[in-house]
Formats: structure tokens, sequence, C-alpha cells
């Protein structure tokens, strides 16, 4: 019987479970060999939880008993998938790989002759394995439950009428500038944040205006260029709305529009587009 | 007929109850399907029901200029009142970076703050930003979901003792000034004893933090812009 | 009697109408000025009548693990959902399964997760779990590192609308160990059915060794066998 030949068999008769969709095209089995595109292989990656959810997989696709597993069968396709991810160089969890060495120690030592009295002492080397699936597949059902639980925000929804005509005082929390700046810190020093944008002074500026031309752009209506600034301000107070405009125009949050060389510009913002065309399609 | 608006009244009973402020016919209406839309007659009747049907309870259903509201009883106002001023806690680091970001990289998205944080921003902590009036949605950004975009307020800056957020530290002196370094670190040990009482928060506007800010932005002033 | 008991319970209501979050008989109790101190009797009682007296309304009062909670009935939800202005948050499987593990298993440490699930887990989920307030630290494993040992919180119960950790579904059966190794023992034991079936056997024989198995293998011999 030659590989082959193993495979069609063995695959027969599984169970159709699509486990994933790439292009619109639904996934059913594991992919057999390297025709798959590496993004599709990506999409089977992430797929997968690491080495314990796709041996899972494996197992279930068959419809097999974790207790009967054959090991020889699962690690071969186990070993497949590994190698394609290796092909294409795909970063590959090095989970992957200390998975596919336990597979392949178990298998060795499945091959090897044994006594009788070596056996009573010695477990079966599948125990292990098949101890951490099954411990495994518990949580990852755990999970599911929890996920199928109601919960808040999506299935079950608190009260909130209003607690009175009278404002209620609320005592809220009290911080401090230093407690806001040392968390900004960490949220840069985390993120790619300080390599990508360099936020300066100059800048802040701007975008503080950005948001204040924003709010003062909330309507449909369009506004005229020249009332979005305050002559009080000086000239780098005009600057700076001057520039905020262009950012804002930049990041296509505002438009600008203009009826005739000369005339007046006029700006909303790109969000109010939507409702002014149905309006007009509606009359 | 019955029926129907025992159901309808059921649904508009659930959607002002979990409302945030008030709603009005056309927007509960937004609720239904095409197929099982409430006309509006229907919509009063139900909504005139709900107004008896709790007439015996603590909360009542009043309409006001934008709408329909519940609203706890002003009979009850006194408990409600010191049950609400029982707890001031403390804002979280969550909280924290998310105000920060906002003030830094305004306007911008929860999606993009997610992204910066790499964590998921819970709704919580937008609505108490916004509750507190710190920040503001200022727009919507253009793209699919049209998700709102946030900026800081005018009580964000007075809270913090800032004419306007230029006086806010730039990264890099955040980053580089030693004595940025070593002024903030000693934060978080005091961390507990910094619930500010509002004559700290006075004696802040005074001394050091605002000050140096300020003279660490003079410093910066003939030098290149960093990073530019 | 009567008369007071009712005005107790308007006074619960509002309370729990207004509240933000669940509320305990303590909490609630903390409204009350001394004179009118309600005994814990009577707060049951007037709770136990509240929950009877929603039962034909769109919101229903609940106990969960902090306290009680006034809420939409689910029956509603979908209505109260298309009116959100935010789709609800949706979490990943690995998150999801961290979770999970924590609390069946709690408390755990983040190495204890790894070993069961088989992959790393990501600093973000544990950070995003910890800001939403579902885990905590509840102490350290008394090991080499003193690894933070996790466990769940009354947040996690309440945002899943439980009121403790007995009412989560209940574990998928774990076939016991020595079950296992007495099904796997296949050598003298005849009588067990569950014999690896010669087909399987030859099956294994026939196809086992491509190289990079064997390779593996040998290299692997005079290491211990990994997550052993």
């Amino acid at each position: 019987m030659t590989t082959e030949e193993q495979q069609t068999g063995a695959r027969g008769d599984q169970a159709e479970m699509p486990f994933a969709v790439v292009q619109g095209e639904p996934y059913t089995t594991m992919p057999r060999d390297l025709y798959i595109p590496p993004d599709a292989l990506e999409v089977f990656l992430e797929a997968f939880e690491g080495p314990l959810d796709l041996l899972l997989y494996l197992i279930r696709r068959q419809n097999l008993d974790i207790l009967d597993i054959p090991l020889a069968q699962i690690t071969r396709q186990y070993m497949e998938y590994v190698e394609m991810m290796k092909a294409l160089r795909l970063e590959l969890a090095a989970e992957y790989l200390v998975m596919a060495a336990m597979l392949a120690e178990i298998k060795s030592r499945m091959l090897l002759p044994r006594r009788q009295e070596a056996e009573e002492e010695e477990n079966d080397p599948r125990a292990e394995l098949i101890r951490r699936l099954q411990e495994y597949e518990r949580y990852k059902q755990a999970a599911e439950d929890i996920d199928a639980m109601p919960r808040m925000e999506r299935d079950v929804f608190a009260v909130n009428p209003e607690s009175g005509s009278q404002k209620v005082v609320r005592t809220m929390p009290e911080t401090t500038l230093r407690e806001l700046l040392v968390a900004f810190r960490e949220v840069v020093a985390r993120s790619q944040l300080y390599t990508h944008h360099q936020v300066r002074r100059e800048a802040l500026s701007v975008r503080e205006r950005m948001s204040s031309v924003l709010g003062s752009l909330a309507g449909d209506e369009y506004v005229e260029f020249t009332h979005l600034f305050t002559p009080e301000e000086g000239r780098a107070g005009v600057v700076v709305t001057f520039l905020a405009l262009l950012e804002l125009v930049r990041e296509s949050l505002i438009e600008v529009v203009q009826a005739t060389p000369f005339a007046p510009l006029y700006l909303r913002t790109s969000g109010s587009r939507a409702g002014g065309e149905e309006r007009v399609s509606e009359q | 007929m019955m029926a129907d608006n025992t159901r309808l009244k059921r649904i508009v009973e659930a959607l002002l109850m979990a409302a945030d402020g008030p709603l009005s016919t056309e927007q509960l209406q937004k609720a239904f399907d095409e197929a099982e839309l409430p006309d509006k007659a229907d919509m009063r009747l139900v909504l005139d029901e709900l107004v008896s049907d709790y007439a015996d309870s603590a909360v009542e259903l009043v309409r006001v200029a934008s709408g329909y509201r519940f609203q706890v009883r002003q009979d009850w106002s006194p408990w409600v009142r010191r049950m609400a001023s029982e707890r001031p806690g403390r804002y979280s680091r969550a909280l924290l970076e998310t105000l920060a970001l906002v003030a830094y990289r305004q306007p911008i998205t929860r999606g993009e703050i997610e992204e910066i944080r790499g964590v998921s921003v819970s709704s919580n902590i937008m609505r108490t930003l916004q509750e507190r009036d710190w920040i503001r949605s200022v727009g919507q950004r253009d793209v699919p979901g049209r998700p709102t975009l946030f900026g800081t307020t005018r009580t964000f800056l007075d809270y913090f003792n800032l004419a306007s957020l230029e006086q806010l530290p730039t990264l890099m002196e955040l980053r580089d000034f030693e004595s940025i370094n070593a002024e903030l670190d000693f934060g978080e040990d005091q961390g507990n004893e910094r619930q500010v009482t509002p004559s700290t928060e006075a004696a802040m506007a005074e001394d050091a933090p605002a000050d140096e800010v300020a003279d660490s932005a003079d410093a910066d002033d003939d030098s290149p812009a960093p990073g530019s």
C-alpha cells in the first residue's frame, strides 16, 4: 500500500468539517500537498490554537476516539503540516516543533519490541499525549461554553434610568497629571508609537485644533472657511487652524467645496455626506 | 392586536430601560425590523400604558424634550444620592492610558486606541471619560462602521491645570528628560496617598509640575523639533 | 410594618434602578440613616417581593455574584442590541480558553495555563483579562520564580450573569488516567476490548519510519521527553 493510497483511504469516509474559508472557498480537509497558496496556509495556521488543537482536529476529523489514536497516521499528517509550514517559511511557533518531537519519540517507542516485565513498569507512551489531549479538549469545550453563556453588552443589558431630576452629585475619583503622564509613558514604551509617530508639541496644538474644528463642524451644515478662524488669536492661531484643516483634509475627515473659482470655500465633515445624499434622494 | 401590543409594550419598555438617555418614538422605531415596524399610534398607546403601569413603582416614565425616559422618582433621590456619594475609587491604568492617547493623538477612534494599546478598551472606560467630560465625540471617521472620533475637552485642560495641550510634555521630553523621569518615578510609591484632595490640586497648580513642564518646553524652543 | 415595608421596597427599588452595577444587601443598607436602618430579614423580604413584582415586566431583578441587579429580560435583548450603537466585543479563542482555565482551575499560574493549552499565552491576553477585571492575582506559587497565581473575580461572574462559580457549565468528563492506562495496556490483559486493532498496528508499523521522524527520534534519545 502506498502512502498515497492510504491517505485517500483514510480520507474517504471522513466527516466533512469545514474549518476555514479561504477566498470564499471552504476547506474541509487539511492541505495534502504544497499547492496551497501561502496566504491560505496562514489562515490554517491561525485557525489553530497550537499543536494540541491541531492534533485534536486531525483526530476529530476522522471521528476517532482520542483513546484510539492511530498514532502513525496522525503523526504523519501532523508532520506533513509542519513540513509545509516550514517549506513556506511561515513563522512556526516552537510549540509545533516540540510536539513533532514528542510524536516522533512516542512513535519510535511504540515500534520497539517490548518485554512484558518492562511494559508493566512503563506506561504506554501514548498515555501522556492522550492525557494532554483530553485535558486540552475539556478546556477548549469549556471556552466555547463560556462564550455561549449570556453576557453583559451582548445578551444582558442592565437598566439605566436617570437617577433623579436633581443631578446626583457623584464623587468621581481624582487623578493627577503625573499619573496621566506615567500611564502615557508606559503605553508608549509598550507600543511602537514612539518609533512610528513623533508627537511634537507643534503637532499637539494642531491635533487639539483638529478636534475643535471637527467639533464646530458637528452638524451636516457647511461652514464657511473664514468662520473657522479667530483673528484675535493672531497669526500663530490662524496658522495652527490652517494646519489643522490641512491635516483634517489629508485624513479625509472633512471636505472642502467651492462652487466657482474665487467663490468662498465651504467645509463640512466627510461624515455628513451619506446623510445629505439620502435626504436629497428622498425629496 | 391585544397580544401584539403587549409584546410591543415589553420591547419598548426594554429599550427605554436600557437606554442611556431619552428616546423619541422615531428612535424607538429604529429597533424594529421593517416587517414588524409598529405605527406611531400603537407606540403612543403602549407608552401611555407604560406610564400607568409604573404608577406605583419607584421609577416613572416621563416625557422630556427629546423623548421618553425612565427616571427614579424624586421622592427617593435622597437615598440614591447617599448611595452614589459612597465610593470615590481610583482610576485604572487602562483608563489613564486611554485618556493620554486621546490627549496626544486626537482625534482618535476607539479602534485606534486599541491598536496602540494592544488590548481592547472597555465601553465603561469610554463612558466614564465622557461622563467626566474629559473627552467628547468630535466626529466620525469616514470608513466602514463610521467609528466615533474622540478629542479632549476644556474640562480636561482645566482639570489638569493646562492652558492648552501644548503644555503637555512631548514624547521626547517624557522619554529623555532625566528630571521628568525621576519626578515621575516616585509617583508609583505614593500612588495611594495621591487621591488628590482639592487642596493638593491647588498646590500642584502653583508649584513644580506645571512650571517644569513649561520650562522643558521652553528649553526645547530653540533646538530643532525632536525627530524632525 | 406593612406600610414600612412598602416604603422600604420603593427605596430599594430606586437604589437598584439608579445603580451602575449590582448592589449587595450591605451596600443597600448604607443608603439608610442609622435611625431607619432596615434589618437583613426585611431587606430579603422586599428583594423577594421585587423579584415577583417584576415578573410580568420587560426587566427582571436577578442576583449575581456581587449583589442584585435590574436587567432587561433576555427575551428582549435582540431589540436592545439593535438599538445599541456599538457592536459587542468578540473575544478570541485564545482569550476564552485562558479565561476558562482560570475559571475552572483557579488558582493557576500562567505557566500552568500554557502547559495545558500547549502554547504560550500572550501578555496581551493576561492584561486584557485583568483590565476587564475578570481575573486577578490571588497570590504566588511557592516555587522558584514565585509565579503569580490567578483567580476569577466577582466582576467576571457579574459579567456572565452568574451568582457563583458553581453555575458555570460542567466540564467535559475526563476519563481517568488509570482506565486509560488499562485500556492501552494491550500486552497481557486479553480481556480488554479496546485492543489496538491489528490493522492499526500494521499501518503503524508499515509507514512509520519516515526519515525525519527517525532522525528527530534519535536526536531526542538522550534528552528527556518533551513535555514530561
